[in-house]
Protein backbone atom coordinates (compact mmCIF):
# COMPACT_ATOMS: atom_id res chain seq x y z
CA UNK A 1 0.00 0.00 0.00
CA UNK A 2 1.17 3.25 -1.01
CA UNK A 3 2.04 5.87 1.24
CA UNK A 4 -1.13 8.43 1.80
CA UNK A 5 0.60 10.79 3.62
CA UNK A 6 3.19 13.20 3.36
CA UNK A 7 4.36 15.37 6.52
CA UNK A 8 7.34 17.95 6.61
CA UNK A 9 7.13 20.55 9.04
CA UNK A 10 9.82 23.11 10.29
CA UNK A 11 9.56 26.60 11.61
CA UNK A 12 9.50 28.48 8.27
CA UNK A 13 8.09 25.92 5.79
CA UNK A 14 5.10 23.70 6.34
CA UNK A 15 4.29 21.21 3.90
CA UNK A 16 1.07 18.38 3.62
CA UNK A 17 -0.40 15.63 1.71
CA UNK A 18 -3.19 14.45 3.61
CA UNK A 19 -6.52 12.35 3.10
CA UNK A 20 -7.94 14.59 6.01
CA UNK A 21 -9.81 17.98 6.07
CA UNK A 22 -7.48 20.72 6.05
CA UNK A 23 -6.87 23.50 8.28
CA UNK A 24 -7.30 27.11 7.47
CA UNK A 25 -7.08 28.73 10.94
CA UNK A 26 -3.75 26.53 11.71
CA UNK A 27 -2.61 27.60 8.48
CA UNK A 28 -2.97 31.25 9.12
CA UNK A 29 -1.52 30.61 12.22
CA UNK A 30 1.56 28.95 11.34
CA UNK A 31 2.27 31.96 9.01
CA UNK A 32 1.64 34.61 11.68
CA UNK A 33 5.27 36.14 12.36
CA UNK A 34 6.32 39.53 13.68
CA UNK A 35 8.64 39.91 10.76
CA UNK A 36 5.54 39.43 8.21
CA UNK A 37 3.76 42.58 7.23
CA UNK A 38 1.06 40.31 4.75
CA UNK A 39 0.17 36.95 4.68
CA UNK A 40 -1.54 35.74 1.35
CA UNK A 41 -3.64 32.49 1.38
CA UNK A 42 -4.71 30.63 -1.70
CA UNK A 43 -7.90 27.93 -0.86
CA UNK A 44 -8.82 26.03 -3.68
CA UNK A 45 -12.21 24.75 -3.14
CA UNK A 46 -14.68 22.19 -4.61
CA UNK A 47 -17.01 23.59 -7.31
CA UNK A 48 -20.32 22.36 -7.87
CA UNK A 49 -20.64 23.39 -11.21
CA UNK A 50 -17.74 23.65 -14.01
CA UNK A 51 -18.82 24.74 -17.72
CA UNK A 52 -22.48 23.84 -16.56
CA UNK A 53 -21.80 20.31 -15.61
CA UNK A 54 -22.86 19.63 -11.67
CA UNK A 55 -19.84 18.16 -10.11
CA UNK A 56 -21.40 15.85 -6.84
CA UNK A 57 -17.45 15.33 -5.88
CA UNK A 58 -13.82 15.51 -6.83
CA UNK A 59 -11.27 12.84 -5.82
CA UNK A 60 -7.73 13.40 -6.11
CA UNK A 61 -5.45 10.88 -6.81
CA UNK A 62 -1.54 11.57 -5.80
CA UNK A 63 1.81 10.51 -5.79
CA UNK A 64 2.31 11.24 -2.71
CA UNK A 65 5.77 10.87 -1.85
CA UNK A 66 7.14 13.13 -5.08
CA UNK A 67 4.27 15.18 -4.44
CA UNK A 68 5.54 16.17 -0.65
CA UNK A 69 9.21 16.71 -2.48
CA UNK A 70 7.95 18.66 -5.25
CA UNK A 71 6.01 20.78 -2.94
CA UNK A 72 9.15 21.23 -0.92
CA UNK A 73 11.14 22.13 -3.77
CA UNK A 74 8.40 25.31 -4.58
CA UNK A 75 8.74 26.37 -1.34
CA UNK A 76 12.30 26.63 -1.81
CA UNK A 77 12.18 28.19 -5.19
CA UNK A 78 9.38 30.72 -3.68
CA UNK A 79 11.79 31.58 -0.76
CA UNK A 80 14.51 32.25 -3.39
CA UNK A 81 12.44 34.33 -6.00
CA UNK A 82 10.90 36.43 -3.51
CA UNK A 83 11.71 37.36 0.41
CA UNK A 84 9.47 34.55 1.93
CA UNK A 85 9.61 34.73 5.73
CA UNK A 86 6.81 31.40 5.61
CA UNK A 87 5.12 29.47 3.45
CA UNK A 88 2.65 26.48 3.73
CA UNK A 89 1.49 24.08 1.40
CA UNK A 90 -1.55 21.78 2.25
CA UNK A 91 -3.54 19.57 -0.45
CA UNK A 92 -5.75 16.81 0.22
CA UNK A 93 -5.76 13.70 -1.27
CA UNK A 94 -8.84 11.21 -2.03
CA UNK A 95 -12.53 12.17 -1.63
CA UNK A 96 -13.15 16.00 -1.36
CA UNK A 97 -17.23 17.07 -0.92
CA UNK A 98 -18.03 20.32 -2.70
CA UNK A 99 -17.21 23.24 -0.79
CA UNK A 100 -14.48 21.73 0.88
CA UNK A 101 -10.76 22.58 0.37
CA UNK A 102 -8.54 20.85 -1.61
CA UNK A 103 -5.50 23.03 -1.62
CA UNK A 104 -4.02 25.56 0.99
CA UNK A 105 -1.40 27.77 -0.17
CA UNK A 106 -0.22 30.35 2.41
CA UNK A 107 2.99 32.97 2.09
CA UNK A 108 4.37 35.56 4.34
CA UNK A 109 6.79 38.05 3.72
CA UNK A 110 7.38 41.43 4.88
CA UNK A 111 5.52 43.17 2.65
CA UNK A 112 2.29 42.63 0.26
CA UNK A 113 3.14 42.77 -3.15
CA UNK A 114 5.46 39.77 -2.99
CA UNK A 115 3.13 37.66 -0.66
CA UNK A 116 0.78 38.15 -3.53
CA UNK A 117 3.03 37.38 -5.91
CA UNK A 118 4.86 34.13 -4.71
CA UNK A 119 0.98 32.93 -3.45
CA UNK A 120 0.46 32.93 -6.99
CA UNK A 121 3.18 31.66 -8.33
CA UNK A 122 3.27 28.48 -5.87
CA UNK A 123 -0.39 27.94 -6.99
CA UNK A 124 0.14 27.92 -10.85
CA UNK A 125 3.54 26.06 -10.39
CA UNK A 126 1.46 23.54 -8.02
CA UNK A 127 -1.20 22.78 -11.05
CA UNK A 128 1.87 22.32 -13.45
CA UNK A 129 4.23 20.35 -11.67
CA UNK A 130 2.91 18.16 -8.67
CA UNK A 131 2.08 14.63 -9.72
CA UNK A 132 -1.42 15.12 -8.19
CA UNK A 133 -4.81 14.14 -10.18
CA UNK A 134 -8.23 15.11 -10.17
CA UNK A 135 -11.24 13.31 -10.52
CA UNK A 136 -14.96 14.63 -11.23
CA UNK A 137 -17.89 12.41 -10.68
CA UNK A 138 -20.38 14.16 -12.26
CA UNK A 139 -24.31 14.07 -10.79
CA UNK A 140 -24.84 11.73 -14.27
CA UNK A 141 -22.77 9.29 -11.99
CA UNK A 142 -19.44 9.58 -15.14
CA UNK A 143 -16.46 10.62 -13.88
CA UNK A 144 -13.51 11.84 -15.34
CA UNK A 145 -9.40 12.35 -15.01
CA UNK A 146 -9.05 15.97 -15.44
CA UNK A 147 -6.00 16.51 -17.72
CA UNK A 148 -4.15 20.09 -16.42
CA UNK A 149 -2.28 22.59 -19.38
CA UNK A 150 1.23 20.56 -18.28
CA UNK B 1 50.30 -10.95 -34.48
CA UNK B 2 46.85 -12.55 -32.77
CA UNK B 3 44.31 -11.05 -30.96
CA UNK B 4 43.99 -12.56 -27.42
CA UNK B 5 41.37 -15.10 -27.08
CA UNK B 6 39.33 -14.16 -24.23
CA UNK B 7 38.71 -10.57 -25.76
CA UNK B 8 37.49 -12.19 -29.23
CA UNK B 9 34.96 -14.29 -27.57
CA UNK B 10 31.11 -12.51 -26.69
CA UNK B 11 30.96 -10.48 -23.38
CA UNK B 12 28.56 -12.17 -21.18
CA UNK B 13 25.25 -10.23 -22.02
CA UNK B 14 25.00 -7.78 -19.45
CA UNK B 15 22.01 -8.35 -17.10
CA UNK B 16 18.59 -6.41 -18.04
CA UNK B 17 17.47 -3.77 -15.37
CA UNK B 18 14.46 -4.51 -13.56
CA UNK B 19 12.40 -1.29 -12.93
CA UNK B 20 9.01 -0.82 -10.83
CA UNK B 21 6.53 1.30 -12.87
CA UNK B 22 4.19 3.46 -11.09
CA UNK B 23 0.72 4.37 -12.60
CA UNK B 24 -1.81 7.12 -11.07
CA UNK B 25 -5.11 8.57 -12.14
CA UNK B 26 -5.90 7.27 -16.25
CA UNK B 27 -3.02 5.26 -16.96
CA UNK B 28 -3.98 3.33 -13.54
CA UNK B 29 -7.53 2.99 -14.84
CA UNK B 30 -6.48 2.27 -18.10
CA UNK B 31 -4.25 -0.48 -17.93
CA UNK B 32 -6.08 -2.22 -14.77
CA UNK B 33 -3.33 -1.78 -12.29
CA UNK B 34 -1.34 -0.01 -9.94
CA UNK B 35 2.09 -0.95 -10.69
CA UNK B 36 4.17 -3.07 -13.10
CA UNK B 37 7.64 -4.61 -13.27
CA UNK B 38 9.80 -4.32 -16.40
CA UNK B 39 13.04 -5.45 -17.12
CA UNK B 40 14.52 -3.35 -19.57
CA UNK B 41 17.85 -4.16 -21.91
CA UNK B 42 21.22 -2.85 -21.01
CA UNK B 43 22.12 0.01 -21.39
CA UNK B 44 18.54 1.11 -19.53
CA UNK B 45 17.35 4.73 -20.23
CA UNK B 46 13.97 6.01 -19.90
CA UNK B 47 13.21 6.55 -23.19
CA UNK B 48 14.31 2.39 -23.66
CA UNK B 49 11.72 1.83 -20.95
CA UNK B 50 8.98 4.05 -22.71
CA UNK B 51 9.60 2.23 -25.78
CA UNK B 52 8.83 -1.37 -24.08
CA UNK B 53 5.90 0.10 -22.35
CA UNK B 54 4.48 2.02 -25.50
CA UNK B 55 4.42 -1.06 -27.51
CA UNK B 56 2.86 -3.29 -24.82
CA UNK B 57 0.46 -1.10 -23.42
CA UNK B 58 -1.70 1.12 -25.89
CA UNK B 59 -2.95 3.59 -23.02
CA UNK B 60 1.06 4.48 -22.65
CA UNK B 61 1.37 4.93 -26.37
CA UNK B 62 -1.31 7.18 -26.67
CA UNK B 63 -0.78 9.52 -23.84
CA UNK B 64 3.50 9.43 -24.67
CA UNK B 65 3.22 12.86 -26.40
CA UNK B 66 2.19 14.79 -23.05
CA UNK B 67 3.65 12.07 -20.85
CA UNK B 68 6.56 12.99 -18.21
CA UNK B 69 8.68 10.20 -16.12
CA UNK B 70 10.11 10.41 -12.63
CA UNK B 71 13.08 8.18 -11.49
CA UNK B 72 13.15 8.10 -7.78
CA UNK B 73 10.74 11.19 -7.10
CA UNK B 74 12.24 13.48 -9.30
CA UNK B 75 11.58 14.25 -12.78
CA UNK B 76 13.91 12.98 -15.43
CA UNK B 77 14.61 13.29 -19.25
CA UNK B 78 14.41 10.79 -21.39
CA UNK B 79 18.47 10.43 -21.67
CA UNK B 80 18.35 9.23 -17.95
CA UNK B 81 20.29 5.62 -17.79
CA UNK B 82 18.31 3.35 -15.31
CA UNK B 83 19.41 1.41 -12.59
CA UNK B 84 17.92 -2.54 -10.72
CA UNK B 85 15.71 -1.04 -8.17
CA UNK B 86 14.76 2.31 -9.55
CA UNK B 87 11.02 3.23 -8.89
CA UNK B 88 9.57 5.25 -12.23
CA UNK B 89 6.59 7.09 -12.38
CA UNK B 90 4.77 7.70 -15.46
CA UNK B 91 3.14 11.19 -15.11
CA UNK B 92 0.10 12.12 -17.65
CA UNK B 93 -0.48 16.13 -17.28
CA UNK B 94 -1.20 16.91 -13.49
CA UNK B 95 -4.28 18.44 -12.39
CA UNK B 96 -4.05 19.17 -8.42
CA UNK B 97 -5.06 22.28 -6.85
CA UNK C 1 -18.78 59.26 21.89
CA UNK C 2 -18.48 57.99 18.07
CA UNK C 3 -19.29 54.46 17.15
CA UNK C 4 -16.27 52.44 17.64
CA UNK C 5 -17.75 49.54 15.06
CA UNK C 6 -19.61 48.87 12.12
CA UNK C 7 -21.46 45.79 10.88
CA UNK C 8 -23.00 44.86 7.74
CA UNK C 9 -23.34 41.36 6.64
CA UNK C 10 -25.48 39.47 3.84
CA UNK C 11 -25.06 36.05 2.11
CA UNK C 12 -22.46 37.43 -0.11
CA UNK C 13 -20.87 40.45 1.87
CA UNK C 14 -19.21 40.61 5.06
CA UNK C 15 -17.94 44.43 6.18
CA UNK C 16 -16.69 44.89 9.48
CA UNK C 17 -14.71 47.74 11.53
CA UNK C 18 -14.11 46.08 15.21
CA UNK C 19 -11.86 46.21 17.94
CA UNK C 20 -12.07 42.56 18.59
CA UNK C 21 -9.72 40.28 17.25
CA UNK C 22 -10.43 39.30 13.86
CA UNK C 23 -11.20 35.75 12.90
CA UNK C 24 -9.27 34.11 9.85
CA UNK C 25 -11.35 31.03 10.16
CA UNK C 26 -14.57 32.65 10.45
CA UNK C 27 -13.75 34.96 6.90
CA UNK C 28 -12.45 31.50 5.11
CA UNK C 29 -15.92 29.84 6.38
CA UNK C 30 -18.02 32.84 5.07
CA UNK C 31 -16.43 32.68 1.37
CA UNK C 32 -16.78 29.11 1.12
CA UNK C 33 -19.91 28.16 -1.60
CA UNK C 34 -20.08 25.69 -3.68
CA UNK C 35 -20.11 28.48 -6.89
CA UNK C 36 -16.31 29.33 -6.25
CA UNK C 37 -13.29 27.37 -7.10
CA UNK C 38 -11.02 29.79 -5.56
CA UNK C 39 -10.55 31.96 -2.05
CA UNK C 40 -8.07 34.18 -2.06
CA UNK C 41 -7.23 36.00 1.59
CA UNK C 42 -4.94 38.60 2.39
CA UNK C 43 -3.95 38.93 6.15
CA UNK C 44 -2.69 42.36 7.43
CA UNK C 45 -0.05 41.72 10.35
CA UNK C 46 1.64 43.93 12.67
CA UNK C 47 5.23 43.70 11.90
CA UNK C 48 7.78 44.02 13.86
CA UNK C 49 10.74 46.03 12.58
CA UNK C 50 9.84 48.40 9.93
CA UNK C 51 12.84 50.27 7.85
CA UNK C 52 15.25 48.55 10.94
CA UNK C 53 13.11 50.25 13.88
CA UNK C 54 11.18 47.99 16.30
CA UNK C 55 7.34 48.23 16.77
CA UNK C 56 5.73 47.53 20.19
CA UNK C 57 2.39 48.32 19.20
CA UNK C 58 0.40 49.41 16.27
CA UNK C 59 -3.15 51.46 17.07
CA UNK C 60 -5.67 52.00 13.90
CA UNK C 61 -7.65 55.22 14.54
CA UNK C 62 -10.73 55.48 12.38
CA UNK C 63 -13.81 57.30 11.41
CA UNK C 64 -15.52 54.40 11.64
CA UNK C 65 -19.30 54.98 9.78
CA UNK C 66 -17.56 56.39 7.13
CA UNK C 67 -14.75 53.38 7.30
CA UNK C 68 -17.45 50.71 7.22
CA UNK C 69 -19.78 52.76 4.35
CA UNK C 70 -16.45 53.04 2.01
CA UNK C 71 -15.23 49.03 2.42
CA UNK C 72 -18.93 48.51 1.46
CA UNK C 73 -18.18 50.72 -1.81
CA UNK C 74 -15.38 48.66 -2.36
CA UNK C 75 -16.68 45.70 -2.11
CA UNK C 76 -19.36 46.37 -4.79
CA UNK C 77 -16.59 47.51 -6.58
CA UNK C 78 -14.99 44.75 -6.84
CA UNK C 79 -18.38 42.74 -7.62
CA UNK C 80 -18.36 44.96 -10.82
CA UNK C 81 -14.54 44.43 -12.11
CA UNK C 82 -14.62 40.73 -11.30
CA UNK C 83 -16.63 38.10 -11.58
CA UNK C 84 -16.56 38.06 -7.15
CA UNK C 85 -19.01 35.27 -5.57
CA UNK C 86 -17.99 36.12 -1.83
CA UNK C 87 -16.26 39.16 -0.15
CA UNK C 88 -15.43 39.84 3.18
CA UNK C 89 -13.66 43.08 4.77
CA UNK C 90 -12.51 43.09 8.41
CA UNK C 91 -10.74 45.63 9.85
CA UNK C 92 -9.64 46.27 13.68
CA UNK C 93 -9.11 49.68 15.35
CA UNK C 94 -7.43 50.28 18.41
CA UNK C 95 -4.53 48.38 19.91
CA UNK C 96 -3.34 45.48 17.48
CA UNK C 97 -0.47 44.09 19.09
CA UNK C 98 3.00 42.45 17.10
CA UNK C 99 1.31 39.31 15.28
CA UNK C 100 -2.04 40.05 15.44
CA UNK C 101 -4.65 41.08 12.36
CA UNK C 102 -4.93 44.06 11.35
CA UNK C 103 -7.20 43.63 8.04
CA UNK C 104 -8.80 40.24 6.85
CA UNK C 105 -9.87 40.73 3.34
CA UNK C 106 -10.97 37.48 1.27
CA UNK C 107 -12.78 37.09 -1.81
CA UNK C 108 -14.15 34.16 -3.55
CA UNK C 109 -14.31 33.57 -7.42
CA UNK C 110 -15.14 30.46 -9.74
CA UNK C 111 -11.31 31.48 -10.88
CA UNK C 112 -8.32 31.87 -9.40
CA UNK C 113 -7.22 34.74 -11.26
CA UNK C 114 -10.27 36.95 -10.72
CA UNK C 115 -9.78 36.02 -6.84
CA UNK C 116 -5.89 37.18 -6.84
CA UNK C 117 -6.69 40.16 -9.10
CA UNK C 118 -9.86 41.45 -6.92
CA UNK C 119 -8.54 40.65 -3.86
CA UNK C 120 -4.89 42.89 -4.97
CA UNK C 121 -7.34 45.62 -5.32
CA UNK C 122 -9.07 45.88 -2.57
CA UNK C 123 -6.07 45.94 -0.35
CA UNK C 124 -4.57 48.52 -2.52
CA UNK C 125 -7.73 50.66 -2.49
CA UNK C 126 -8.57 50.09 0.93
CA UNK C 127 -5.17 51.49 1.55
CA UNK C 128 -5.79 54.71 0.02
CA UNK C 129 -9.28 55.28 0.07
CA UNK C 130 -10.39 53.85 3.70
CA UNK C 131 -10.41 56.71 6.32
CA UNK C 132 -8.00 54.36 8.48
CA UNK C 133 -5.00 55.69 10.17
CA UNK C 134 -2.15 53.92 11.94
CA UNK C 135 -0.07 55.23 14.49
CA UNK C 136 3.49 52.89 15.28
CA UNK C 137 4.80 52.72 19.43
CA UNK C 138 7.58 52.23 18.92
CA UNK C 139 10.26 50.53 21.23
CA UNK C 140 11.55 53.61 22.43
CA UNK C 141 8.33 55.31 23.67
CA UNK C 142 8.09 57.43 20.84
CA UNK C 143 4.95 57.19 18.68
CA UNK C 144 4.17 58.17 15.10
CA UNK C 145 1.16 58.67 12.61
CA UNK C 146 1.90 56.98 9.29
CA UNK C 147 0.65 58.86 6.26
CA UNK C 148 -0.12 56.75 3.58
CA UNK C 149 0.74 57.35 -0.04
CA UNK C 150 -3.21 58.85 -0.91
CA UNK D 1 -40.88 104.72 -12.12
CA UNK D 2 -40.22 104.03 -8.59
CA UNK D 3 -39.00 100.83 -7.15
CA UNK D 4 -40.71 99.35 -4.55
CA UNK D 5 -39.14 100.29 -1.15
CA UNK D 6 -38.98 96.52 0.01
CA UNK D 7 -36.53 96.00 -2.79
CA UNK D 8 -34.08 98.96 -2.34
CA UNK D 9 -33.42 98.01 1.48
CA UNK D 10 -31.11 96.07 2.44
CA UNK D 11 -31.70 92.02 2.35
CA UNK D 12 -31.36 90.75 5.93
CA UNK D 13 -28.15 88.31 6.13
CA UNK D 14 -28.49 84.80 5.20
CA UNK D 15 -28.00 82.95 8.03
CA UNK D 16 -24.43 81.24 8.50
CA UNK D 17 -23.45 77.62 8.05
CA UNK D 18 -23.53 75.74 11.38
CA UNK D 19 -21.10 72.83 10.65
CA UNK D 20 -19.75 69.74 12.89
CA UNK D 21 -15.98 69.29 11.82
CA UNK D 22 -14.45 66.10 12.80
CA UNK D 23 -10.73 65.46 13.33
CA UNK D 24 -9.14 62.37 13.40
CA UNK D 25 -4.63 61.26 14.15
CA UNK D 26 -2.59 63.94 13.59
CA UNK D 27 -5.03 66.31 13.16
CA UNK D 28 -6.64 65.35 16.57
CA UNK D 29 -3.60 64.87 18.22
CA UNK D 30 -2.12 68.64 17.37
CA UNK D 31 -5.50 70.52 17.48
CA UNK D 32 -6.17 68.91 20.50
CA UNK D 33 -9.72 68.41 20.29
CA UNK D 34 -11.44 65.71 18.37
CA UNK D 35 -14.26 67.88 17.03
CA UNK D 36 -15.19 71.55 16.32
CA UNK D 37 -18.31 73.32 15.45
CA UNK D 38 -17.96 75.83 12.86
CA UNK D 39 -20.04 78.48 11.63
CA UNK D 40 -19.47 79.03 7.59
CA UNK D 41 -20.80 82.68 6.05
CA UNK D 42 -23.58 82.02 3.38
CA UNK D 43 -22.83 80.93 0.84
CA UNK D 44 -21.28 77.80 2.60
CA UNK D 45 -19.13 75.39 0.87
CA UNK D 46 -16.29 73.08 1.34
CA UNK D 47 -13.52 75.45 0.64
CA UNK D 48 -15.05 78.17 1.99
CA UNK D 49 -15.01 76.26 5.69
CA UNK D 50 -11.32 75.05 4.98
CA UNK D 51 -10.23 78.80 4.34
CA UNK D 52 -11.77 79.57 7.73
CA UNK D 53 -10.02 76.46 9.34
CA UNK D 54 -6.64 77.08 7.82
CA UNK D 55 -6.43 80.55 9.44
CA UNK D 56 -7.65 79.55 12.39
CA UNK D 57 -5.83 75.94 13.05
CA UNK D 58 -2.22 75.93 12.20
CA UNK D 59 -2.29 72.18 11.37
CA UNK D 60 -5.03 72.23 9.06
CA UNK D 61 -2.89 75.09 6.97
CA UNK D 62 0.20 72.51 7.23
CA UNK D 63 -2.00 69.55 5.88
CA UNK D 64 -3.80 71.65 3.28
CA UNK D 65 -2.34 70.68 0.41
CA UNK D 66 -3.14 66.39 0.96
CA UNK D 67 -6.40 67.18 2.56
CA UNK D 68 -9.31 65.48 1.92
CA UNK D 69 -12.60 66.21 3.06
CA UNK D 70 -16.00 64.03 3.86
CA UNK D 71 -18.90 65.81 4.28
CA UNK D 72 -22.11 63.29 5.51
CA UNK D 73 -19.66 59.83 5.55
CA UNK D 74 -18.63 60.67 1.86
CA UNK D 75 -15.79 62.00 -0.03
CA UNK D 76 -16.64 65.73 -1.35
CA UNK D 77 -14.87 68.12 -3.61
CA UNK D 78 -14.01 71.53 -2.61
CA UNK D 79 -16.97 73.02 -4.30
CA UNK D 80 -19.77 71.15 -2.40
CA UNK D 81 -22.21 73.16 -0.82
CA UNK D 82 -22.56 73.15 2.49
CA UNK D 83 -26.09 72.73 4.63
CA UNK D 84 -26.69 73.47 8.56
CA UNK D 85 -25.60 70.43 10.55
CA UNK D 86 -23.43 68.41 7.87
CA UNK D 87 -21.02 66.89 9.15
CA UNK D 88 -17.34 67.25 7.86
CA UNK D 89 -14.42 65.40 8.25
CA UNK D 90 -10.85 65.85 7.67
CA UNK D 91 -9.11 63.46 6.08
CA UNK D 92 -5.42 63.65 6.59
CA UNK D 93 -3.53 60.74 3.77
CA UNK D 94 -5.11 57.20 5.21
CA UNK D 95 -2.71 54.35 7.00
CA UNK D 96 -5.05 51.30 7.32
CA UNK D 97 -4.55 48.18 5.88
Amino acid sequence: MAARTFLRRTDTTWVQVTPEVLDTAAADAFLRTGQAGGVVLFVGITRRFTHGRETVKLSYDAYVPMAGQEMRRLASEAAQRWPVHRACLLHRVGAVPVAEASVVLGVACAHRAAAFAACRWLIDTLKAQVPIWKQETYADGSTEWVEGQG
Amino acid sequence: MTDPAPRSSPRPAAEPVAVHVLLFSVLRENIGQPALQVDVPHPASVAALLEILEARYPPVASYRSVLRVAVNQAYAEEEAPLTAGDEVALITPVSGG
